[in-house]
């Protein structure tokens, strides 16, 4: 058991590896137990996530280094950059809680979505692999493993875009995706390679206590803002985005979420963690703004026109992505002063954090729901939707859910993260606030645009004999449904208990440096 | 830009012009009031004058009437009709008399025009001002006029 | 166009574009008021076939208002309907606007008009109603997918405005008046009053 | 549905013209100027026939309009009161006999309170309003 | 289980005191106009039997409607807008929910009873509830901006003057932003008076900003289809939600008490203060309903966005500038 | 939400912005009108054909009641008609009390549409003072003719009521309170900001438009065609007065045709109604007002007339007309309505086309239908008309309406 607990963070990678690279052989000995194997490896590799976050909030960072025996054995050498090293600080296991909340739910709705599909085994392989891969960037303290799995995440996520879709689009998209992800790769490994060629390290805790503010690292931490935000699909570079969820499966497009949010950990952990006590935090937290606040505005303004109910989600999601920069740039601006710091910028910090986890479930909830819309009908848009909320009850009170929570209207956790947004970024400049406020009540104008052109209205004739979804593709939506809710009622306890740890982690540079270096520097 | 304002303003310090008719506020009980009007004992505020030749509810002399039956050519709306009362059958010999003639208004069907005011060589036809006729029957006795 | 014409000039003015097809015209001047200003009618009376000729000329006038067309039936044994095209003429112009009115007869048996709304679109309702009214058939307009003046579950073949075995049959007759009125009823007694 | 006095001191009413001339219908409008003013006693006139307790009718009803007719009157929540304003809803009027009348209005649906006139004074209305209270009272004490 | 039971007991008083004041003030409002229209107008106390009346009454759930959410939203809709008022201090009385709330999260409360009014005429499944309920999310949007506007810069202001948790009612209570700003403050709090003296007519959907409702356009809009009961529980929810709105400003913006005045304290100050408060409550529903309402025409939708985020956005603007500019000549920034 | 999917929304029979029955039915591009289709009059009665089964004087009764916000209009020209037809002289006096009614009609007519036009526009309170000052107008009538609505007082032959020298006094009360009134009116209704921000600009029908649809009346007007029989016609006292025809420069501006024009004519047309009645009752001549008191020898003579007439009267709407044919009979062979919407409908599509949604009830209102006689009338914009059956509609425009956000 000891053994097990101590070798936590290689479980977040093994499980799902060993998972993966099982099912094929499962599917084709075993075809019957298939399904129940995904979800226990899902649920395995979400336990071990749970735990180890669990085990971080509560002892601290945590930092393994894969087959060594202690943790100073990393530290000593310094330079040295081929032991595979995982740094879990509260952020990183923050995000393990995200990640593994929604992969599980997931894998319940696919698992009864993906039922009447050919080719599943490969298709939950790349699942689970998608999912190790954000274990992995969530994790690492390194910067190559960090490129590493940031490559296995795209490629599985953009396999997983193009799967079951024959013809243009679906292919189309997936292109763009890899396309767009593969030069963000390529922007990630060349800015490595900049601070390895000056450092001589890949490790981060080590990178960062050797941080100077040279036009060399101007030039990389340019290139990681860049190849970051395009991960994260961030204004202006959310123009995959839309493209590849509109298409991918909508189970597959929930994780998506998760994962982009894996490029949005890594800019953050490269701002603070990285550079953070290097650099001019004012300017570069005015561009996190400005990026926060365009994308705000732009992702909304997108989405408003849209008839392709994915596409919407998709502009959305662009959209929310931007209330996290806003918080967390703010916190950046006033990095170096630690009186706006206590004042606002650490609530505007944990607003933003709060935010990506609240985001990856009420986005999870709206994909899954808008999934089973599109599970029942086989349609898109929404000009051919309507009426069926006579029909798919449970499923249009998951998507209002989703919707409220999505725009901001208590009691659902939207509402908890943005009001420590709205409440905290004020102070800095009173106009972020507004914008903010009006984003979210044009989100949801557009959430009961498609809520009414999807569910309300009369029975239409095509959709007479609609039914309910699957038993576990609900019971996938509840999982998510009552974190939105439970979030939303005890938001306090929430920021208590890994929000702050969060966002502390990430504020406090110097810790996570001395927990990988040790006290000696 | 916005004239009303001053309009209003002016008004809500000025007296209403409503007419209060039948009672400023409805009483406790219509039916009560309505009886206690009959008794004398409350009072009903009475509708806006009305002008002396105000066309209202028929009145109609039968002993004058000759039954010329000129009225019922010339009502637009079908609302009299002709009443004959039964003869005796004559006796032997006698001339059969002529049987009487007279007509009925149904108010329900008249629409107050007095033209058979104006036709009626009798003048057995007259206008009164009584206008607040609504019932719950439309073949009441007060909405027959003979 | 500017010119105006005295009502006999116009009424000379259509005979000589008509010819043959007028087969009569009259103006009836009447005159009310204290200061008896006149308001004239031109009433003229064309063969059928002249309909559309007859409205091009009076646009040659003067483009014309087109009050409406209205028809009868002249009887349950006459062989003929009778319609009337309602123009006016000189309108905006002080004491001036005269009724143009060109009446004709069709015959039961063959029922066409020509349509004029090539000439002035606005015709189209009025001519619609002659065909729901009196079962008039207007060539060249362009066909109705439905009733325009009666509702549309009126039957076929029955024309309000007829008086031949076309028209409205007893049996759509309602009498309201009678409707619930007491039968019976004593009469009142005479001379207590 | 229950009769109750709150039903009597808020009547909301909703007006159908069934083929009438307007006569009646201006009367009605006219009823509700501040020289007459029903709000007094709580009248007032909605949009909607689910909001309303008093259906108003005025004409002879119409072929087209008797199908519409019951299904206002169906739209209504019950307890409801229907009142005839005018003459012509009554027995026809000047439109006493027609090819295209399906009235009076008690042939299509359930009559509460005649309103004789051509057109009534706002003041008969307004009676007319009173003598439907006057109903709804005796029928509450009824029961 | 004492607190939650007088939790429970609180949240019944202020429901009770809630409607009971939404309705008088709905009958003072029906009386004004109707005076200003020359018109006698209906008893005060109509709108109780209106309401009476429509709760008797039968409810009809139209065909092509969702029944149970169609049942559901006019509940919704009356829980929220009591909801707003546990948040609320009353005069010198501390909300029931106290610390829990504040002005952002009342401001988003002060929402849900809109959109229960939405998704109920969405639910209603008639062409006009859905023509009514899609306006009604537009004149939400219009009028967000200035009252984000003013909501954000108030507690900006009193931030600048280092004044802790600027978005607390508790804080609103010891501190006025009148007190704490300068002369050119004074003028931007003056704007933004008269900007919440338009933005209530528009949370309410009252002229000229009522096309949601239009009753010549949409025949009753998005109640077109609601009838008894839940017509009834949403005349409640319009009644507490405008008691919410109004006395929102008047916390915020006419924060004055009259105990202060007179030195009192303890019981007899808060009555007081009650009292005062909901004759504040009282004159601005007047100023700003009534008035308002009875002077103008409707405005097309279009109009109502054009006008909120344009001239109010600007007025609104121009606060936000006066008020920064103002903590920066008081030295507060 | 902006729109792409053009959508249906129908309006009427039964609507709180008409208070008649009539079917509209808009396509609807997000809050813009790309098309209108009409389906107005529900309401036909058939009077033409009960007109062929009465004598003339039941039907004055009758035609006073195929409208009645006319009290006049209809029966007057059908008086006219058949006064041409039996020869009979209407006494000079008879004309001018005509001509008095006539213009008060004008005045209570254009004061409930403003009335009107003010409630669709969402503004009670001007609907309520438009009305209360309209009761002036009614009271003067029910004090002239014995009733408020359907006056009856047109007779073969002149009028069955005269207007005695004791009654002068109050008739000119009532315009002196007009008089005062008109500036405050016009203040009110033209110089408001909302109704300008709202009406300019909207429901415009061209000059040429007005002229090839053969719009009548105000609504012609307003687009700035001089039209007007009164003037162009001269019939009752009308020929003896010095008027002009109002157009929108009456107020000081240009036409453009839009709505806020048709307000300005009708506005203007107030006071100018007030005005000729006062030259009537000034210059009233002496005399009888009927030419033939006995109502039985009136249904001789038209027993004996033979022939065919037209009347007609610019009525408040603009044009109506009376064709009537007789033969000897005690009923007419031939009685043909023509009311001023009958003429005015056709402009609905053009005006509403690029309308906003929530502009429909006042352009539709702006040329002042009155469907009761006008009947039905079906009008679309394209050629396209479609009627359906009712469940059809209902049917049709839920699925279409639902659509409407997107
Ligand atoms: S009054 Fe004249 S019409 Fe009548 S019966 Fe006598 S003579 Fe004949
Ligand atoms: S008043 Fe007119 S409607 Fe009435 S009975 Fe006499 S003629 Fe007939
Ligand atoms: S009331 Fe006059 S007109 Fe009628 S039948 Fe009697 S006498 Fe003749
Ligand atoms: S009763 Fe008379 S005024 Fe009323 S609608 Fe009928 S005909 Fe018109
Ligand atoms: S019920 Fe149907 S036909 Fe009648 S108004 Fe409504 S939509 Fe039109
Ligand atoms: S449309 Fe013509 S026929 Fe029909 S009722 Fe009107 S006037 Fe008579
Ligand atoms: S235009 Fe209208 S108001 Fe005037 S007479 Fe004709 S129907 Fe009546
Ligand atoms: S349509 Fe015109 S003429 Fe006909 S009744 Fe109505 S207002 Fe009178």
């Amino acid at each position: 058991m000891n053994l097990l607990l101590d070798n936590l963070p290689a479980l977040l990678i093994a499980v799902p590896l060993l998972g993966a690279f099982l099912v094929p052989v499962i599917g084709r000995f075993l075809p019957k137990i298939r399904d129940a194997w995904i979800i226990l490896v899902s649920f395995l590799a979400s336990l071990a996530a749970v735990i180890t976050a669990a085990a971080v909030f509560l002892k601290g960072t945590l930092v393994y280094v894969f087959g060594a025996a202690a943790v100073s054995s990393a530290a000593d050498s310094g330079g040295i950059p081929f032991r595979i090293i995982f740094t879990i600080d509260g952020f990183g296991a923050f995000m393990l809680l995200s990640a593994a909340i929604v992969s599980f739910a997931v894998v319940l709705y696919l698992v009864a979505s993906q039922k009447e599909r050919s080719g599943k085994s490969e298709f939950y392989a790349l699942y689970l692999l998608l999912t190790a891969g954000i274990f992995g960037m969530v994790s690492t303290g390194d910067l190559f493993n960090f490129f590493v799995f940031l490559e296995i995440n795209t490629l599985a996520g953009a396999a997983l875009v193009s799967y079951h879709r024959k013809g243009g689009i679906a292919v189309e998209g997936a292109i763009k995706y890899l396309i767009v992800n593969t030069v963000g790769g390529l922007m990630v490994l060349f800015s490595i390679g900049l601070l390895y060629a000056q450092y001589n390290s890949l490790n981060m805790a080590f990178l960062a206590s050797q941080m100077t503010w040279t036009t060399l690292n101007i030039v990389a931490l340019v290139l990681f803002i860049t190849a970051l935000g395009m991960k994260a699909g961030a204004v202006p570079f959310h123009f995959a985005t839309p493209d590849a969820y509109s298409v991918a499966p909508s189970g597959i497009t929930a994780v998506m979420v998760v994962a982009s949010q894996a490029g949005l950990y890594g800019l953050f952990r490269v701002l603070f963690t990285l550079y953070g006590g290097s650099i001019n935090t004012v300017t570069i937290g005015w561009v996190i703004i400005i990026l926060g606040i365009l994308s705000m505005v732009i992702g909304v303004t997108m989405a408003l026109p849209q008839k392709d109910i994915k596409r919407l989600l998709a502009y959305h999601a662009v959209s929310q992505t931007g209330y996290m920069l806003l918080g967390v740039g703010v916190a950046f601006a006033v990095l170096g002063d630690p009186a706006a710091t206590a004042a606002f910028g650490q609530t505007a910090m944990e607003g933003g954090l709060f935010h990506i986890i609240n985001h990856a479930l009420y986005k999870g909830l709206l994909f899954l729901a808008v999934g089973a819309v599109i599970y029942r009908t086989g349609v898109w848009s929404l000009n051919k939707l309507g009426g069926l909320g006579h029909n798919m009850k449970w499923t249009m009170v998951f998507f209002l859910i989703g919707a409220l929570a999505i725009a901001g209207i208590p009691p659902f956790n939207g509402f908890a993260s943005k009001l420590m947004i709205y409440e905290s970024v004020f102070a800095f400049n009173p106009a972020l606030s507004i914008i903010a406020m009006v984003v979210s009540i044009l989100t949801l104008a557009s959430f009961m645009k498609v809520f009414h052109s999807v569910f309300m209205g009369p029975r239409l004739p095509e959709y007479e004999n609609v039914k309910e979804v699957p038993k576990l593709m609900i019971a996938g939506m509840i999982i998510l449904t009552i974190f939105v809710i439970g979030f939303g009622l005890v938001p306090d306890l929430v920021v208590d208990s890994i929000v702050s740890p969060a966002a502390a982690a990430l504020l406090n540079q110097g810790s996570y440096i001395t927990a990988v270096l040790g006290g000696g520097l | 830009m916005l004239p009303m304002l001053k309009e209003i303003l002016t008004q809500s310090v000025k007296k209403p012009v409503t007419n209060l008719f039948p009672a400023a506020r409805l009483p406790k009980s219509i039916t009560g009031f309505l009886e206690d009007v009959g008794r004398g004992k409350a009072n009903l505020i009475p509708p806006v004058e009305t002008p002396e030749h105000m066309r209202g509810k028929l009145s109609y002399k039968r002993n004058i009437c000759n039954g010329c039956g000129l009225c019922m050519k010339v009502c637009p709306s079908h609302a009299i009709e002709q009443v004959v009362y039964p003869v005796p059958p004559a006796k032997e010999g006698e001339e059969q008399p002529r049987a009487q003639k007279r007509i009925r208004i149904y108010v329900g069907n008249c629409i107050f025009c007095g033209q058979c005011i104006d036709i009626c060589p009798k003048e057995a036809i007259s206008q009164t001002s009584e206008f607040l006729l609504a019932a719950e029957d439309r073949f009441a006795e007060s909405q027959i006029i003979e | 166009m500017d010119e105006i014409y005295t009502p006999a000039e116009v009424a000379d003015k259509l005979k000589a574009s008509l010819g043959d097809s007028m087969l009569d015209s009259s103006i009836r001047v009447r005159a009310e008021g204290a200061k008896k200003r006149e308001n004239t009618n031109i009433w003229i009376t064309i063969r059928r076939e002249a309909i559309h000729e007859a409205a091009e000329a009076l646009m040659k006038i003067r483009y014309p208002h087109l009050s409406c067309i209205s028809g009868y039936d002249k009887g349950a044994k006459d062989e003929n309907l009778r319609v009337q095209y309602i123009f006016s003429i000189y309108g905006g112009i002080e004491n001036k606007e005269c009724l143009v009115i060109f009446s004709t007869d069709i015959p039961k048996a063959n029922p066409h008009i020509p349509t004029i709304t090539d000439l002035m679109e606005g015709a189209a309702f009025t001519e619609h109603e002659k065909t729901e009214y009196l079962g008039i058939i207007v060539d060249g307009l362009e066909p109705a997918k439905h009733r325009f003046f009666l509702p549309q579950d009126f039957p076929e073949n029955v024309y309000p405005l007829r008086k031949d075995d076309k028209k409205i049959p007893d049996s759509m007759v309602k009498n309201l008046w009678a409707s619930g009125r007491p039968e019976n009823r004593p009469p009142a007694p005479l001379g207590d009053e | 549905m229950k009769l109750t006095n709150s039903l009597n001191r808020s009547l909301w009413v909703f007006h159908f013209n069934a083929g009438s001339c307007n006569g009646c219908d201006i009367e009605i409008v006219a009823t509700l100027t501040p020289r007459y003013d029903p709000e007094r006693f709580g009248v007032k006139l909605v949009g909607s026939p689910r909001h309303a307790d008093v259906l108003l009718v005025t004409g002879p009803v119409t072929n087209q309009m008797a199908d519409r007719l019951r299904r206002v009157y169906a739209q209504m929540p019950s307890p409801k009161v229907v009142m005839v304003v005018g003459t012509c809803g009554q027995s026809g009027g000047v439109f006493h006999t027609s090819y295209n009348l399906a009235g009076p209005i008690d042939q299509i649906i359930p009559v509460d309170v005649y309103v004789p006139g051509c057109a009534p004074r706002p003041e008969a209305i307004i009676n007319g309003v009173v003598t439907a209270i006057a109903k709804l009272e005796r029928l509450e004490g009824g029961k | 289980m004492n607190i939650i039971l007088s939790a429970i007991g609180g949240t019944i008083v202020l429901a009770i005191i809630g409607i009971a004041v939404g309705l008088f003030l709905s009958g003072i409002d029906r009386r004004i106009v109707a005076r200003m229209q020359a018109r006698i107008g209906p008893p005060l106390r109509q709108p109780f039997t209106d309401v009476k009346k429509l709760l008797t009454k039968q409810s009809i759930v139209p065909a092509n409607a969702i029944p149970w959410l169609f049942n559901l939203m006019p509940i919704a809709a009356l829980a929220s807008s009591i909801a707003v008022l546990m948040y609320l201090p009353f005069g010198s009385l501390a909300p029931i929910l106290g610390e829990a709330g504040d002005m952002i999260l009342v401001l988003y409360l002060l929402i849900v009873p809109s959109l229960a009014l939405v998704i109920g005429g969405f639910a209603s499944g008639s062409p006009y509830a859905t023509v009514g309920a899609q306006r009604e999310m537009v004149s939400m949007i219009a009028y967000e901006l200035p009252l984000a506007i003013s909501v954000v810069i108030i507690a900006w202001r009193l931030m600048a003057a280092n004044v802790a948790d600027p978005f607390s009612f508790m804080t609103l209570m010891e501190t006025s932003v009148w007190d704490v700003a300068g002369p050119l403050g004074i003028v931007g709090l003056l704007l933004l008076l008269f900007l919440f003296m338009w933005i209530t007519p528009g949370e309410l959907s009252k002229v000229p900003f009522d096309s949601p409702e239009a009753e010549t356009e949409l025949a009753g809009g998005i109640l077109a289809e609601y009838s008894g009961r839940n017509l009834g529980l949403f005349s409640l929810a319009q009644a507490v939600k405008m008691v919410g709105i109004i006395a929102f400003g008047v916390i915020i913006l006419l924060p004055w008490n009259l105990s202060p005045v007179f030195g009192m304290t303890g019981a007899g100050a808060a009555v007081i203060d009650l009292v005062f408060f909901f004759v504040k409550v009282i004159v601005v529903s007047i100023l700003s309903v009534t008035v308002v309402r009875t002077m103008m025409a409707r405005l097309r939708i279009t109009q109502v966005v054009k006008v909120y985020w344009f001239v109010f956005g600007g007025i609104g603007i121009a606060a936000i500038i006066l008020l920064m500019l103002d903590a920066f000549l008081m030295g507060g920034v | 939400m902006a729109g792409n999917v053009p959508y249906k929304i129908p309006i009427g029979p039964i609507h709180p912005a008409l208070k008649e029955p009539v079917h509209i039915e808009l396509t609807v591009m997000g809050e813009e009108v790309i098309g209108a289709d009409f389906t107005p009059g529900q309401t036909h009665r058939g009077i033409e054909w009960m007109g062929l089964s009465r004598n003339p004087v039941q039907i004055v009764h009758l035609t006073d009641r195929i409208c009645g916000i006319c009290g006049v209009t209809h029966s007057l020209s059908f008086a006219r008609a058949v006064e041409q037809i039996a020869g009979i002289t209407v006494p000079e006096r008879g004309d001018y009390v005509r001509t008095i009614i006539a213009e008060f009609e004008r005045i209570q007519s254009h004061l409930l549409w403003a009335g009107v036009a003010a409630h669709e526009l969402g503004f009670d309170s001007l609907f309520y003072l438009a009305w209360r000052v309209r009761e002036d107008a009614m009271d003067a009538i029910e004090f002239i003719t014995g009733n408020r609505v359907n006056y009856d007082i047109i007779q073969i032959g002149g009028t069955r009521r005269d207007i005695t020298i004791d009654q002068y006094a109050k008739i000119r009360t009532c315009l002196k309170t007009y008089k005062d009134l008109f500036s405050k009116l016009k203040k009110l209704f033209l110089e408001d900001a909302v109704i300008k921000s709202r009406c300019i600009g909207t429901g415009l029908l061209s000059f040429e438009t007005a002229m090839a649809y053969s719009a009548v009346g105000p609504t012609s007007r307003a687009s700035g065609v001089t039209a007007d029989l009164r003037v162009d016609y001269p019939y009752c006292a009308y020929g003896d007065l010095d008027i002009k025809p109002v157009l929108p420069t009456a107020y000081g501006k240009d036409v453009n045709g839009d709505t806020y024009d048709r307000i300005v004519v009708r506005i203007f047309e107030i006071a100018q109604s007030i005005e000729i009645i006062e030259t009537c009752l000034d210059n009233m001549p002496a005399g009888p007002v009927l030419w033939e008191e006995k109502v039985v020898k009136i249904l001789a003579a038209c027993k004996k007339a033979s022939g065919e007439a037209v009347g007609r009267h610019e009525a408040p709407r603009g044009e109506a007309v009376h064709y009537v044919a007789m033969d000897n009979a005690d009923a007419p062979i031939a009685w043909k309505v023509k009311a001023s919407t009958y003429s005015n409908a056709h402009v609905w599509p053009i005006i509403l086309k690029g309308a906003q949604l929530a502009d429909i009830p006042i352009i539709v209102a702006s040329i002042d239908p009155c469907m009761s006689c006008t009947d039905r009338v079906a009008i679309t914009d394209n050629g396209s008309t479609k009627i359906f059956t009712k469940e059809q509609l209902s049917k049709m425009s839920y699925e279409k309406t639902r659509r409407m956000l997107q």
